[in-house]
């Protein structure tokens, strides 16, 4: 039960994502878009990994590996989301860098007048 | 052209030399002069026209150097003909097959046209008009010449091959008729190149015309129409005259 | 083998002073004809032959170059071999001349032989009227072709040959076997196409005197000329015999003599054709003798080609 | 052997401790970081050798357990190989961006290089499907980062753009991940292929994938989704553009390698799905690529499009010959040859420091100067085009074939047509690189100049052409590590061609093709001067051509050899008038005489397609030299690789018809085909090639604006391989095909129509080397009407003309280069009066439009005897009547050549002009000497040629003595000739005999109207000389097929235009391109909406 309401709320996470990546003309707001719709997919990755209440997946004093592996929640998906995170971050990081410069290249922060190169 | 040359020239011109009085002992056909006072009778303009070089070939000093090139240097030669009985063959062909030069010199020319028509038809004498000096015989000078055409009239002559026979058609081309003192007619037309036949009047009616021709015809199958090789035998007497009148030359002495 | 060239030397010079012979006398009937009409008197018959040896009786000339004067001498040679290529007489060993060398197509491609040296001739000579008359008589002549290569290529299927004596034999047995009749869409393209091959009016814009003066020949004179006047003779002499045999059922007869004879009645008819149309009419523009020869000529033979297929 | 994982870790920590390097210094450490590449190379080419010998794979597991519980990592040969390249490419690069003249990389971009050539081993190596997820990332944002540092301003808005696209194309991998991680339960890509069939073929599953899928291929920047990314080539520096498509691309493409079983596994719609994507990726960025202005933008289309194709190589199984039994050959071999290409291009963008393209005539001449790297370049180009002697081609042969044999004719028709709109963006840059700095590169037709001056210095001079290439190298000096790097790849792609041909079981004719340009062109790097050269090409080529026929019975093949080698050995004689040195002239000659050669001895399908290939490519370059050449040669290689293409296309149909098709070779109708559509193709083709009306434009510049030797060259041999080709295909064309109409009819009216047109069009030319270009496509097309008669007299026909013209177009196209290399200049009306100048000249242009014009008695009319007897004995009438029509108009342009050159007045100017050089004399009289002799004895080449047809057809003439007869007519060329020779003589002598005192004249002597000519200039009639033939015709003889073609050129155009329109600049309008190209591969996958 748990997993399906954390699809649905991580496709919709996506969709607000997206969303405001494609309707802000602000650079910074698309950027959050785009965490957004990351974020989004974290959280698939976790909902589908989750176990109905499993435990947090960590090898600890009172259970055994067999008790981890019926008790627990997926540890993959987690370990991904984890990894995930981490390139998300650097990506965001490296997305608002890139804003700046292009901010201080066209003195505008709106989508609109940094897209110069085309067809 | 300037007046004054012209003018100049009306009171100053030669007598002919010799033999080459113009008489005109029959209205209708006049036999031309035996030609020039040959080699050394050179008229020259200012003592400084030269017809021919050292090596007897054509000075064609009016030509641009450029332009030299471009044109034949050969002056013509007296061809002679060959014994009696070929040659008369040969001459009663060429008085049977008289072509004219299709070159309207004069007012005179008017009178021509008649001859091709069913009335006079000239065919039956075995002459016809043709466009080009080339392969015409018989040059006839339609009346009185200009200067201006004089020029034309050396030129297409000189381009007839031998034999070639002119005509003079009316007085203008004995005397200038009624131009005689016009500041840029010919009077005298075998001062500047020999003349066969002159039919005068002024206009001679086609049949003088005709007349003309078949005293030309006589005279070709007698072997009197040697105008060409008068022409080459008094070439620079006869060019020294043209000169004298054409001013601006600029064509070979000579014009293959 | 002498004996045999001697033989053909022989028989090929009497078929070429017969046909010489009588093509000049019939240009200058022709002419005589024509000043009839006029209500003239009109030169004497013989005067083609006074005009020959008056111009090979200059006494000067002047060449333009090795072209210049071997042009006239190509179009004679043109001449003489279209002629010598086509059997004037059916039967004949006289008059077949040398028709074993080549079929039909040899002797349509034998006529541009003439045309090329008499062109390159005339093209030395510098004169711009004769390059504009070589021009203009090419473009003509590729014109007048066309409806004529139709005519023949229809009579080629139709007799199943190309070879000049088989056509003519083909027509043997009386009149009504002349592919006149029995091909008349050949024929009537064929004879319009000839009125351009002869260059009378309508179609003398080529020599076009007066305007071009004379345009190929002008600066041909002297023995040149007398060659081209030669030439034109038996050149015409030829291209009415290749009709009479295409058309006309050709020139067949037992006896020689009748054969001359009826040679020369059914040459003297095509020529005087030639001569009734060129009386009659003014003379076309290149542009517009090309457009009519690519007209109605033009689609006559292609019908009389499509009505062999068919 | 080394570990996988080693490979991974000594990047990482190299980039982690290159800081500290640098303390060493920045060039030290540079070395250094090549060094540590050299030795990764070394692995990597270590595992390579071993992994090929020993058949198995190379694996690793990390973190100390076995997948699935670990990430594998496994090397195979194909890997390795992929690997090796990779390293090479990454290596040359690295030299170049650390040896060039500005913004010298140093430093952090050092690190980010290496971590990008960490996400690459990994993307490649990984068997584990998040695994490749963190490759990507980790590579993507290592371009960013060097993105970052590219000059260009602009290129943050292009990587903000990249990094949007790539952001959504990692959401739907994960998304897919995740998919698939929960239907299977395993990321180990073994284990999910194993798993496939059952777990994810529901529509979960298939959903999962579909993200997967989606995610990866936006990863592979596929049209119509792509725009993020051409802005990103358009603006990032070259050097990173060389990385993003020679390093990148190819790691990634691996990464569709890896999950492409799962797919199939899974659900029959990912196969087509991939298709439509990879034709789709193929096509569309090749038309957008038409209109560019930018070098590197176009570079970029140029790059994603190849990307498709080999995304398209994947799916379609090879079914041709060359790489058959190796899996994935076809798509490594292409890729591998678009990386190192493409890598190339990129780094002469950077070393010649300019960003056109070459659209729109800006682009500056500025390889002409620098033979080594306009090689480069050449090679580079070529190879992207698929040509051989390089691996694409093989690969794209290989391509074809497959797509054929799997009936996949869509695909077969993208993959064409992107490759011919690749051609013309690709080429026209060469050509426009490589061209004179005279050259505006508008030059199709004749040039008249506007004020009829008669000025020498306005002259076309071809005399001259050449001969100043050097003033073309205006700029500077290649930096040494583009040198390097540009060498680095050179040697990689030879090396690969060498491995390619030796692989490819193609016989020896083709590596005598190579071996012959490669001796010439060592010849020309030793600076050995021309006429060495030329003295060593007619020996060698003499001695080859007489060990080839000699003793062999008389073919097609030996026919059609002696034609060739025969032709070009007497024209290359007239090369020796040249003084001095010509870079690559005789090697591209002797090239193109040995790949005609070639072509003859092709016993296969693809033997004949290489010989043409390469016939097609050497003459090329040998058209391209030409001092004003650019606009013509865009055309020749255009229409070349057209008809390349073609033949293609009906090689694969006819192929995956009958396997056995065209094997046995050599023989008249080896290339028989029964499919229709071959059939069709192959005469489009063949016909392209001889110039065919409507498919002619390309042929009167080629050859008029080609070098004057190369124009005599191209016109007598090099069109004679079209024939030989119809002669190859022959069955093909006889059988009805549609409607009961068989394809010899089409054939004979379009080569009777051409003969016209050809004529027709000859007539209006002033310039005499244009005016002998149309009389060559006059004369092409009646060989294809004599051909398409299908009959005994109609092949004899056909190679008697094709004998015929080789012999009076080598004379004519010879005399004319003599001609102009005297009077320095081609338009005819500017010549006159040169008959007592240049006599010799005279004589032979005399005798070769005598036997162009067929007037009896000289060979030419032998041609037109046979034809028109052969036409209407098959009842062609109307085609007959049309043939003389079209020799008479023959004759009109002949004679106005002769006329307008050699008669008439001759210029004051040209006075003083001397013979031609007794070098371009020789092959004239040579040739003549033939004409003469088989005018005389028809039967010295008419009886052979009936051997050589004898095999197809049994004699339908007979012989007697000199006579040949037909069952029509008959001919005696010796009666003729003897005749001819007695009619000419008797007058002669008669003319000698009467004539007068005879005055020879000067060329003012005529009478002008009792004038005196002015000027030669205005007394000669030569300009416009037919204008009363134009009149007659009016609006008939309008440029049809030049407006048709413009059309068709527009029409590109603006598809072009429209479809680049579609890449905004709006990052927001691509991540909606994206999310829409998702949802197309959706309505894919359903099979509709």
């Amino acid at each position: 039960m748990m997993t399906q309401i954390l699809t649905v709320l991580a496709f919709l996470l996506m969709a607000l994502g997206v969303w405001g990546l494609m309707s802000r003309r602000h650079l910074i707001r698309i950027i959050i878009g785009f965490s957004l719709l990351d974020t989004g997919v974290h959280l698939l990755l976790v909902a589908f990994g989750y176990r109905s209440g499993g435990t947090a997946p960590i090898l600890s004093d009172g259970i055994g590996v067999s008790g981890l592996v019926s008790g627990a929640v997926d540890p993959i998906p987690s370990a991904l989301v984890l990894t995930a995170i981490v390139i998300g971050l650097a990506v965001t990081a490296l997305m608002l860098s890139f804003a700046v410069r292009m901010y201080a290249r066209t003195r505008s922060i709106y989508i609109d007048k940094n897209k110069e190169l085309k067809w | 052209m300037a007046t004054a040359d012209t003018q100049t020239r009306r009171y100053q011109e030669p007598g002919a030399p010799g033999n080459a009085a113009v008489v005109n002992p029959d209205p209708r056909t006049v036999t031309g002069p035996a030609g020039g006072t040959g080699q050394g009778d050179v008229q020259t303009v200012d003592g400084q026209l030269r017809i021919l070089t050292e090596e007897l070939k054509l000075a064609n000093a009016d030509l641009r150097s450029e332009d030299r090139g471009n044109f034949c240097d050969h002056p013509p030669e007296v061809i002679k003909p060959f014994r009696a009985f070929w040659e008369n063959f040969l001459n009663w062909a060429r008085s049977e097959s008289l072509w004219i030069l299709g070159f309207g010199t004069g007012c005179g020319a008017i009178e021509l046209r008649p001859l091709m028509t069913s009335r006079f038809d000239m065919y039956q004498y075995g002459i016809q008009g043709r466009p080009t000096p080339r392969q015409s015989s018989v040059f006839v000078i339609g009346g009185y010449a200009s200067v201006k055409t004089m020029k034309r009239i050396v030129r297409s002559y000189e381009q007839m091959q031998g034999p070639k026979f002119v005509l003079g058609l009316g007085s203008c081309t004995i005397n200038g008729g009624m131009y005689w003192d016009s500041y840029n007619t010919v009077n005298r037309l075998d001062h500047y190149i020999p003349v066969d036949v002159y039919i005068a009047g002024c206009m001679p009616r086609p049949e003088a015309l005709l007349a003309g021709f078949v005293k030309l015809k006589e005279m070709i199958k007698r072997g009197e129409c040697e105008g060409a090789n008068r022409y080459a035998e008094n070439f620079e007497w006869y060019k020294a005259n043209q000169k004298r009148i054409i001013k601006n030359w600029d064509m070979p002495d000579y014009n293959w | 083998m002498t004996q045999m060239i001697l033989t053909k030397a022989l028989y090929t010079v009497i078929s070429l002073a017969v046909i010489t012979n009588y093509a000049l006398i019939l240009i200058g009937t022709m002419a005589r004809i024509r000043a009839k009409v006029q209500g003239r008197v009109g030169q004497p018959f013989y005067q083609p032959y006074i005009d020959i040896v008056k111009s090979n009786a200059k006494r000067t000339s002047i060449s333009h170059g090795v072209m210049f004067f071997l042009g006239p001498v190509f179009r004679l040679a043109g001449g003489l071999g279209t002629y010598l290529f086509i059997p004037a007489i059916f039967g004949s060993v006289i008059f077949s001349n040398f028709s074993f060398s080549g079929d039909l197509l040899l002797m349509m491609y034998f006529i541009f032989f003439g045309q090329l040296g008499m062109a390159l001739g005339a093209g030395e000579s510098g004169h711009p009227h004769s390059a504009i008359g070589v021009a203009r008589g090419l473009a003509q002549m590729t014109a007048f072709e066309l409806p004529f290569v139709l005519s023949v290529v229809a009579l080629a299927a139709q007799y199943g040959t190309l070879s000049i004596t088989e056509i003519v034999a083909a027509q043997q047995g009386g009149f009504t076997h002349w592919a006149a009749f029995t091909n008349p869409l050949a024929m009537i393209a064929g004879m319009i196409a000839f009125l351009g091959m002869s260059g009378a009016n309508p179609f003398s814009v080529v020599v076009a005197p007066q305007e071009i003066p004379i345009g190929p020949p002008t600066e041909m004179q002297s023995s040149f000329l007398g060659m081209l006047q030669t030439n034109r003779a038996i050149f015409n002499g030829a291209k009415m015999v290749l009709f009479m045999n295409l058309f006309w059922g050709g020139a067949a007869h037992e006896n020689l003599l009748v054969a001359i004879l009826i040679m020369v009645v059914k040459t003297f008819l095509i020529y005087l054709y030639v001569t009734i149309v060129g009386a009659s009419f003014p003379r076309f523009k290149t542009e517009q003798s090309i457009r009519f020869f690519l007209g109605v000529p033009t689609v006559i033979g292609i019908a009389a080609v499509v009505l062999q297929m068919v | 052997m080394v570990s996988p994982v080693v490979l991974i870790a000594a990047s990482l920590g190299f980039a982690f401790l290159y800081p500290l390097v640098e303390r060493l210094g920045e060039r030290a450490a540079t070395r250094i970081a090549l060094l540590v590449l050299a030795a990764f190379a070394g692995t990597t080419a270590g595992w390579t050798v071993s992994l090929i010998g020993s058949g198995v794979a190379l694996t690793a597991d990390t973190a100390g357990f076995v997948a699935p519980l670990s990430i594998q990592l496994q090397v195979t040969a194909v890997d390795a190989l992929a690997m090796t390249v990779v390293t090479l490419l990454a290596l040359a690069a690295l030299v170049q961006l650390t040896e060039r003249a500005t913004d010298r990389w140093h430093g952090k971009q050092v690190v980010l290089f290496f971590v990008l050539l960490l996400g690459s081993y990994g993307l490649i190596m990984t068997r584990d499907l998040f695994n490749v997820f963190v490759f990507m990332e980790i590579s993507g944002i290592s371009v960013f980062g060097l993105l970052s540092t590219s000059r260009d301003g602009r290129v943050f808005e292009a990587g903000f753009k990249y990094m949007v696209a790539s952001g959504l194309a990692s959401v739907f991998f994960l998304i897919g991940t995740a998919f698939v991680y929960r239907s299977v339960g395993s990321l180990s890509i073994a284990d999910i292929t194993a798993a496939a069939p059952v777990a994810l073929a529901s529509p979960v599953g298939v959903m999962g994938l579909l993200f997967l899928v989606t995610g990866i291929l936006i990863e592979l920047k596929p049209a119509p989704a792509n725009g993020w990314a051409i802005d990103t080539y358009q603006a990032a520096d070259p050097g990173i553009g060389a990385l993003l498509s020679a390093v990148n691309a190819t790691a990634m493409v691996f990464v569709l390698v890896r999950v492409m079983p799962i797919l199939a596994g899974a659900s029959p719609v990912f196969v087509p799905l991939v298709l439509i994507a990879g034709a789709g990726a193929f096509l569309i960025p090749q038309a957008q690529a038409l209109l560019q202005e930018s070098f590197k933008r176009m570079l970029g289309y140029s790059s994603v499009a190849q990307i498709g194709l080999v995304v398209l190589a994947i799916v379609i199984p090879a079914a041709g010959v060359p790489f058959a039994g190796v899996a994935l050959a076809v798509p490594l071999v292409l890729l591998l040859n678009h990386a190192v290409a493409k890598a190339t291009l990129f780094w002469i963008a950077d070393a010649t420091g300019d960003d056109a393209s070459g659209f729109g005539g800006s682009l500056p001449a500025s390889l002409r100067g620098r033979p080594a790297l306009l090689v480069v370049a050449a090679i580079a180009v070529l190879a992207l085009l698929g040509l051989p002697p390089f691996p694409g081609f093989w690969a794209k042969w290989s391509l074809v074939m497959g797509l054929a044999a799997g009936g996949h004719i869509g695909l077969l028709v993208v993959v064409l047509l992107g490759s011919l709109l690749e051609v013309v963006y690709l080429g026209r840059w060469l050509i426009m690189r490589m061209r004179h700095v005279d050259d505006d590169a508008t030059v199709v037709s004749q040039r008249i100049p506007a004020d009829f001056a008669e000025s020498r210095a306005d002259a076309v001079s071809g005399a001259a052409s050449g001969a100043s290439d050097a003033s073309g190298a205006a700029a500077g000096a290649i930096p040494v590590g583009a040198t390097v790097s540009l060498g680095l790849a050179t040697l990689l792609m030879a090396g690969a061609s060498v491995a390619a041909l030796l692989g490819s079981g193609v016989g020896m004719p083709v590596l005598i093709v190579l071996i012959g340009v490669a001796a010439f062109a060592v010849l020309d790097v030793l600076r050995i001067p021309l006429r060495l050269q030329a003295i060593v090409a007619i020996a060698g080529l003499s001695w080859w051509g007489v060990s080839a026929v000699s003793g062999a019975a008389l073919t097609l093949q030996s026919g059609f050899v002696l034609l060739f080698v025969g032709g070009a050995v007497v024209q290359l004689v007239a090369l020796l008038a040249r003084p001095g040195r010509r870079a690559g002239l005789v090697a591209l000659i002797v090239g193109m005489v040995l790949s005609l050669a070639a072509l003859t001895a092709a016993t296969s399908p693809l033997e004949v397609f290489v010989a043409w290939e390469l016939m097609t490519l050497t003459s090329f370059f040998l058209v391209v030299r030409g001092r004003f050449a650019a606009a013509a040669s865009v055309r020749y290689l255009t229409f070349s690789l057209a008809s390349a293409l073609l033949m293609l296309a009906a090689f694969s149909l006819a192929t995956a018809a009958n396997p056995a098709f065209g094997t046995g070779g050599g023989v008249i109708g080896t290339l028989t085909t029964s499919v229709p559509w071959a059939a069709v193709l192959l005469a489009l083709s063949v016909l392209i090639k001889l110039g065919a009306i409507g498919l002619h434009i390309w042929l009167p510049s080629s050859y008029a604006e080609a070098e004057d030797e190369v124009s005599s060259l191209a016109s007598s041999v090099l069109s004679k391989a079209g024939i030989l080709l119809l002669f190859l295909g022959a069955g093909s064309f006889a059988a009805p095909l549609f409607a009961g109409v068989a394809l010899n009819q089409v054939l004979g009216w379009i080569g009777v129509i051409t003969a016209l047109a050809g004529g027709m069009m000859a007539l209006f030319q002033e310039d005499i080397k244009y005016t002998l270009a149309y009389s060559s496509m006059s004369q092409l097309g009646y060989m294809v009407l004599a051909f398409a008669l299908m009959s005994h007299l109609g092949w004899v026909t056909a190679l008697y003309l094709a004998v015929n013209h080789l012999l009076f177009k080598g004379m004519l196209f010879l005399a004319v280069a003599g001609i102009v290399m005297r009077t320095g200049t081609r338009l005819m009306y500017q010549m006159g009066g040169l008959i007592k100048r240049m006599p010799f000249s005279f004589v032979s242009v005399l005798v070769g439009i005598i036997a162009v014009s067929g007037v009896p008695p000289l060979a030419g009319f032998g041609g037109k005897w046979l034809l028109y007897t052969a036409l209407i004995e098959q009842g062609w009438y109307l085609q007959a009547a049309l043939a003389l029509f079209s020799s008479g108009i023959a004759f009109l342009y002949l004679f106005r050549l002769i006329h307008s050159m050699f008669l008439g007045q001759r210029k004051t100017h040209h006075d003083t002009v001397t013979e031609a050089p007794a070098a371009v004399l020789i092959p004239q009289f040579v040739f003549l000497v033939i004409i003469i002799a088989i005018s005389m004895f028809p039967n010295l080449l008419i009886k052979p040629l009936q051997t050589i047809v004898e095999p197809a057809f049994a004699s339908s003439v007979r012989w007697e003595g000199y006579t040949v007869i037909s069952s029509l007519g008959y001919w005696n060329g010796n009666a003729v000739m003897y005749v001819v020779i007695g009619v000419f003589l008797a007058p002669l002598l008669w003319l000698l005999a009467v004539k007068g005192r005879t005055y020879r004249v000067e060329q003012f002597n005529i009478v002008f109207a009792a004038e005196r000519p002015h000027t030669p200039q205005s007394t000669h009639y030569a300009y416009n000389f037919y204008g009363h033939y134009q009149k007659a015709f009016g609006r008939l003889l309008d440029p049809w097929v030049e407006r048709f073609w413009s059309g068709v050129s527009a029409t590109a155009g603006t598809v072009s235009q429209t479809l680049r329109a579609w890449n905004t600049g709006n990052p927001q309008t691509y991540a909606l391109q994206i999310l829409l190209y998702l949802f197309l591969t959706y309505l894919v996958a359903r099979g509709g909406l």
